[in-house]
């Protein structure tokens, strides 16, 4: 963990977070904050993209089964121990639950940087099931809240202003979400244009990526540390569930990894981060659309508040020893 | 003195998200136009700092005429009624537009 | 037709320095929440274009029932006392909320 | 209680590329101050959405006493037969400003 | 045209399109695309003005006399076009005039991309002509604007606020533009520095500029499908018009390149791009505050909607393998 | 001052105030402009701690004892000159004052620049005195302020809303402003992370460093233009103020530098910068929250628009020669 904690990343999260428990009257400009998401995605994305296209096609099939089975499985753990352990009503349950089937990019980079700091072999195919995992576990969240709504609800509100299915929209929008687009967008650049045309552009998306990253991440330090006068509002239970579930993620996404995939120890610890993190970015608005009855504040404090500082803090480290505890 | 026509100002505070069902909104009803401001703010849904697209909030003008007024708000209304939080400010206003001191026919 | 409430909006305009305290005031008097627009401008203290930190204004938003108001315009006042620059505008508007429009409990 | 005084809030919501004559005008009419917010949104003349210079909305705000309303706003309307497309929206407005909370002379 | 559709600046341009026409809730920040702009401004003219100070004098005044000639002549040809094909008012026709006099800096950027990433030599005049071609096309749309509200009405309106001339104050604006400032300053500059201390800025203005440039476009192609709602509003003529206009001032360009300045086939491509393209940078606000009465959505739907996708992706390789057809 | 004004950073800064004077309608995206500040902490932080971590500890000693000695002491001879002088009221006399004894960060990165441009070597000690001066300052305004408004105003006016001390409060803000916290927190993050870490991230906060920085003078010259309309405002005593006190800090700083602290010539001539530069990050929110009485605009157009411009045109090359000449 030590080691975890001198990365500049990490470093530059403590910061952020530090300066808003001491109320400092430090700001993060907004376009800034949503120019470096864009970035990082479209970082990643062209990375994930130039390794897939010298990918092996069965092993790549694999990861993508494994991210879809994670996507579709993750949140319906986290829903049966919302309702039943925590008693937590069925819309809010449904929405949180979404946001545990999904990742959380900034942890998935900061592990990034974490291996590779440390010259941690890892395979790239994570990278694909990042891209893959947000639609399942929105589509996920979608049918738990229609679940719990019942079916006389459907009729009456189930229809748009357009009057065709709200449904097949919200759906629609599981697909065509901004980090969604960016991201399978980017891969599809790796992909598609030449050797040549994208080494004009990597020292963009690729020479200057760690330093942008750890900037990102003295953002979401901040961010994280906003939240945390929400934990009253939110209850002890779920503050506890914000921890609790990237434990049984990140084992469950351990054994996928080493025994489903047979990665090396870098690329368990990735998908470890991968069951471990909770999404901050396409699951929230597709939640916001889908189950507007559901509190924001409870969601959006357990993945930026607890779930993300502990992932970066304590997570990764824990989840690499345990990956080299499998592998030996 | 130049003239000024009465009419209402409708003004929603909800999250980023809401947006594009605004627009789709005073399209449907024909609003003339609509005006769109950046916003972070505080409420019963949580803090929303402004940060990310998750958590921005946007203050969503519109000015209509009384006529339309309104089916404007029983459309806002159903929106709500779907459990989205926003808020719904509305006030009289005059208002001087192009054609009230424009006397020659405008081009377009 | 919907229901609108009667409530005062009170929009502050002050150098974004002051955006903490006037969160804290929004807390210490209970008002349902706040919205910021992050603004330039200029006025007696100068020109404040908004460029860096230390000189950009904003536009802050609260509405309060009228039971509230009078003790928010006192801490406001108090603020300006110190010697603070700030415009406060406030105005009548009609409200529409949530809590108006749905009738079922909401589950927040 | 603290003492408000009636004024007139109008807003311009314009092309940013009106923004320097709107200034000149407020300095010209000898207004107090001004205060500029970034905007976006679309009417009759296309969708603004605010991405370049080129494309981008203002909503201007002046806060004017009763007096000198009717010049500010002939001026107003000066730009607008001129053909630029703006929209002019005027309310009433209660204000409490530095001057009227601070009983020792301010030093500025 | 494949190997086009293989750069990254032209595929996040397909992207961003794409993205808003499925109607992806994907946003740009604002403050990051105006950032982008200005970025390219003075990347493109730090490396204009570095190439002109090791130009050769006569050919760069040859190519300030053709860059005059064609800001001077093409909106003249777009208006008689607009006039008397299109019926088009008087008015509109001279703001959309003047925008194909002048350039669209992105399109001649990613020319210049699509001729780097292929290793084809061109010469650096263009990059001067770019920062020239933006006045000429002002003052003719004023021009012509003036010509058609006739004589009377200049004693009424032609006096603003201030009482001087309002002809002479928009004539200022045509050169104090903020694109034109930026571009010319950073000419400036690179003709300036010493070699030493430019060497120490080229890693942020050179280093990452073609990935920067992609997402710039990234951010265009969404600008550009947020126009096609307007298609109908402009109705048919004039959409027809954003794509036949290219064509003629490609054509011109090629045979001005060609002939007049005896450029490269690279260089011949780039000044077929600088005719063909249509401002969106210094004209549409010139035009903004000197014909108000005239419709913005025209003549930003034809230059952001029309000319730029249609150059982007078909009018690059076509100017080019025409070059290469006159070269041969 | 030649070789000074042919840096891109300075032609950068001239051609961004002639832009504003001229009345260019360029603008400058402010997220654009806040995330440059930001990053420059950043960079010149992670540089200083970097530097830090390889210092000698006596010298690193004598660097700060040097550095809070100038905090305290320049804005005791600033107000002294306000008051006796200039006949200046106290509270803006105070607030003024405070501006004096720390420092400009854009300043400090153009004088560094220029040493670089010139391959004029330099401690590195002056980063961290940087990071030191703030606050000093901050306190010395705070306790003119307090003497000047008496005792019975303390009674009445300094509990806060919450009850306790205003003046606790303000010294709170006086440590944990923002900018104070971006550059101790990168000075630390430069001291604390593994080499091999800090390489990931220095492509982006060191490579492309002097290409941002110049993109921030671009802001500064307009920043400072816009103020030039205030000068009337603010008087002219204040304007010569303005440009008489750097000249007394500067030659106080190049003997602090060269007697005191021993440096080299670029040592030296960065000390006199520090000395003689004006804050405009970390003083004025601090004065307008603690000297709510005082006119920004006088101590922002003094910093902004006289003192700043005049040191990176003027002041930091005479320094040079003066540090120079010291040296002799
Ligand atoms: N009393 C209020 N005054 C001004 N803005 C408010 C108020 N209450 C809520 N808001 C805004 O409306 C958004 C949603 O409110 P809520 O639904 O209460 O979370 C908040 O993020 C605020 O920006
Ligand atoms: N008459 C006015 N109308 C609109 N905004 C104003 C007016 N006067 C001042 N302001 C705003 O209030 C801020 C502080 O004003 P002042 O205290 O006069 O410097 C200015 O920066 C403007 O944004
Ligand atoms: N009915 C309206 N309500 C609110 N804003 C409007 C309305 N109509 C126009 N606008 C705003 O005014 C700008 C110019 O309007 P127009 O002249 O109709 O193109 C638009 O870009 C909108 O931001
Ligand atoms: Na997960
Ligand atoms: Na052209
Ligand atoms: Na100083």
């Amino acid at each position: 963990m030590i080691s975890n904690l001198l990365i500049p990343a990490v470093l530059f999260f403590v910061i952020g977070f530090f300066a808003q428990v001491i109320r400092s009257d430090l700001k993060f400009p907004a376009d800034l904050a949503k120019a470096l998401s864009i970035y990082l995605l479209l970082g990643i994305g062209l990375h994930g993209g130039m390794e897939l296209a010298k990918a092996d096609f069965g092993s790549a099939v694999d990861a993508v089964v494994a991210a879809l089975a994670l996507g579709f499985l993750m949140p319906l753990l986290a829903y049966v121990i919302l309702r039943w352990l925590g008693r937590i009503d069925a819309l809010n349950s449904s929405a949180i639950a979404a946001h545990y089937g999904s990742v959380s990019a900034g942890t998935f980079l900061t592990a990034l940087a974490f291996l590779e700091v440390q010259n941690i072999e890892h395979e790239t195919y994570p990278i694909i099931m990042l891209a893959i995992m947000e639609s399942p576990a929105i589509i996920i969240g979608l049918l738990l809240a229609k679940f719990s709504r019942g079916p006389q609800v459907q009729n009456g509100n189930d229809t748009g202003a357009k009057g065709h299915s709200v449904m097949g929209e919200l759906l629609r929008d599981a697909f065509t979400n901004g980090s969604v687009i960016l991201l399978l967008g980017a891969i599809l650049v790796g992909v598609l244009a030449t050797p040549a045309s994208l080494k004009k552009v990597l020292p963009f998306y690729d020479g200057i990526f760690m330093g942008v990253l750890s900037l990102f991440l003295l953002e979401m330090g901040m961010e994280a540390a906003k939240r945390i006068g929400e934990f009253r509002k939110v209850g002890i239970f779920l503050v506890g569930f914000g921890i609790a579930m990237p434990l049984i993620g990140g084992t469950i996404g351990l054994l996928v990894g080493h025994s489903m995939l047979g990665f090396s120890v870098g690329g368990v610890t990735l998908v470890a981060v991968l069951a471990a993190s909770a999404s901050y970015i396409a699951v929230p608005p597709a939640m916001r659309l889908a189950i507007p009855e559901a509190n924001p504040s409870f969601y959006l404090t357990l993945s930026l508040g607890v779930t993300f500082p502990f992932n970066v803090i304590f997570g990764i480290p824990l989840y690499y020893e345990m990956a080299q505890w499998l592998a030996a | 003195m130049v003239k000024l026509v009465s009419e209402k100002l409708i003004r929603i505070i909800a999250a980023a998200e809401l947006e594009s069902q605004l627009v789709d909104l005073s399209k449907r009803r024909s609003v003339s136009g609509y005006t769109v401001v950046d916003a972070r703010g505080a409420g019963a849904s949580g803090i929303q700092p402004g940060l990310m697209d998750i958590d921005s909030n946007i203050l969503f003008l519109m000015v209509v005429p009384p006529g339309q007024f309104d089916e404007v708000m029983e459309d806002l209304a159903k929106i709500m009624r779907r459990g989205h939080h926003m808020m719904v400010l509305v006030s009289d206003i005059e208002v001087m537009r192009r054609k009230n001191v424009v006397t020659d026919k405008p081009s377009v």
